[in-house]
């Protein structure tokens, strides 16, 4: 049916289909570095080679490439999260309710790190241990080091499971909080989520 | 790992208060106090959804402004640093306490939103479902593993655990556990719902703790404001029995 | 009709783009059959999604689409096996993650070292020789001896590069349970995983 024209697809270049083979079997997102190092090639060379993969996989697949936790990640693109979720496997996988006062203290911890249970709890007006105890459960944010002086508090900081749950590269990529002023509050937010960040 | 998130109900007291000032019940302007507590009964009695815990929340936070109002009032006691609340009206105070929330609460809301985002795309890795994977090298995930071994062993074991006191330090410590008689709720409801109807006896026959007891009563009495239970004294000075 | 350069690619045909994000995240080969209902086509349609996808990566990219067990799975083409080989050795090396099982054990063995397996698997409730050879094997524990006594069995202990990785000195400096306290769920934990914070 497909005649003309099929055949003539560019093919990625020999970096590029490197690069995707590495990211197909990675686990976690790999960093630019590691990709040079493996590929035999220089950073640059790695870079422009992302930079391909991105925009083929937007104009023709049903994949992405993003940049997350200092690393790239293949995954699938948002417009087929329907058909993915439909699926059993990923249907099946675990899930995990995040409420709106772990969210709450996840923005404290996230733009305030790090930061202590008591500095959390005073900005949000409320007690926060359990809070803190599931976020720790979860792996979002961990334990670094305690302040020095009275009381030796512990600090929080916020872990790459973050900035992955998140889809961030690193914490310079939070939106100030001034710039999250401007953002529908949550409530507004349809369930869709019909918005890209 | 995927997570949802949970967009109902309010993150805590704060959350409240910025609503009902959002919403038109008070200005943001000249809040006291009395207002406040007026208003919030009107928003309770509107809606019903209010859990206890979000109630007692609100008014811990109430209280607390007001104690810190006081100590404002009152002549610096040598080494007291409770400097924070100055001295000021409480429209001041309350102003600048959602002045300083504020600019987090867009930012959970932003949060959620970038989430929902990010959720729409899937990675691989999910061969391996279940446990969670350390990174090697944080200390305190290996410790929290190991005292909560210790901690699980030891309730196994029978050897209850001390209870220890709550301490009582003024009105900042006096914040119910959050989730605590939610928690007791539904475990009442499993209860009765296996039994049919309960003795008050035999709901508090479990409880040792006197803040169990007390967690487990106000429980009960959720219960019942909400209609979930009926309470039936059928002899003066008897038992209560507790019936859907 | 198709134009030549780099902006004229082909996208794949919608249904050809569903399928490749659920044979993405699938674990296991996928039939026609489920791929068809996932995406809400019928089999000849998905068929013929599957050759497009198949001639697509054949000739442009580092990947491969294997008609598997009945079914279909996306894999790294064969011409990127150095590189994948490489990139997983290098991973395997130098990213250690451990389970929650491993970090359970290693935990056991740092706290009450030196001890034996009996006395791990008595402490974790589960057998634990497989995490044991794990351990072994990331040169997070050592054998240091045998216990005296019945049975004479193994005594491990942790080593120096346990030290460096936690960047600890000496065990001693291990946090004792009083300075962990803080950090230690208040009330019992409910063990469910799928509930609200």
């Amino acid at each position: 049916m497909v005649t003309s024209g099929y055949r003539g697809e560019n093919p990625l270049s020999p970096i590029a289909r490197a690069v995707e083979a590495v990211l197909f079997v990675a686990v976690q997102p790999v960093g630019v570095k590691e990709l040079a190092s493996v590929t035999g090639s220089t950073e640059e060379v790695v870079a422009g080679a992302l930079e391909e993969i991105k925009e083929r996989y937007r104009d023709c697949h049903g994949l992405r490439l993003l940049n997350i936790a200092g690393g790239w990640s293949m995954a699938t693109s948002p417009e087929q999260e329907e058909v993915v979720t439909l699926f059993r496997d990923v249907a099946l996988s675990q899930r995990v309710r995040l409420s709106k006062a772990a969210l709450e203290t996840l923005a404290v911890v996230a733009y305030s790190q790090p930061t202590t249970r008591s500095e959390i709890e005073e900005i949000r007006g409320v007690r926060s241990e359990r809070v803190l105890d599931t976020l720790l459960g979860h792996g979002l944010i961990k334990v670094a080091g305690r302040r020095k002086g009275s009381g030796t508090p512990l600090l929080y900081r916020t872990t790459d499971s973050f900035l992955s749950l998140f889809g961030l590269n690193s914490i310079s990529d939070l939106p100030t909080l001034e710039e999250m002023q401007d953002i529908l509050p949550v409530d507004e937010m349809s369930d869709d989520g019909g918005r890209d960040i | 790992m995927r997570l949802d998130v949970e967009l109902e109900g309010f993150s805590g007291p704060l959350d409240v208060l910025c609503h009902l000032v959002e919403s038109g019940g008070i200005s943001a302007s000249g809040i006291s106090v009395s207002q406040l507590i007026r208003v919030y009964s009107e928003f309770l009695i509107e809606n019903e959804r209010a859990t206890i815990n979000e109630m007692a929340a609100f008014f811990s936070l109430i209280a607390r402004l007001l104690l810190g109002k006081l100590k404002a009032l009152l002549p610096p006691s040598p080494g007291n640093e409770q400097a924070e609340f100055e001295r000021g009206s409480e429209a001041e105070l309350i102003e600048s306490v959602l002045e300083r929330y504020r600019p987090y609460r867009a930012a959970a809301a932003g949060l959620a939103g970038m989430m929902q985002a990010r959720g729409r795309s899937f990675t691989r890795g999910g061969s391996e479902e279940g446990p969670p994977w350390f990174d090697l090298g944080d200390l305190y995930s290996l410790c929290m593993v190991w005292w909560e071994m210790v901690r699980r062993r030891r309730e196994g074991a029978g050897a209850a655990p001390a209870v220890l006191e709550e301490e009582w330090d003024g009105i900042p410590t006096v914040t119910p556990e959050e989730e605590q008689v939610e928690k007791r709720m539904v475990e009442i409801e499993i209860l009765l719902s296996s039994k049919g109807s309960l003795q008050m006896s035999e709901v508090f026959g479990t409880v040792f703790s006197r803040q169990a007891f007390v967690v487990t009563f106000l429980a009960i009495l959720e219960m019942a404001r909400l209609g979930r239970v009926h309470l039936v004294q059928e002899v003066l000075f008897g038992d209560v029995r507790l019936s859907r």
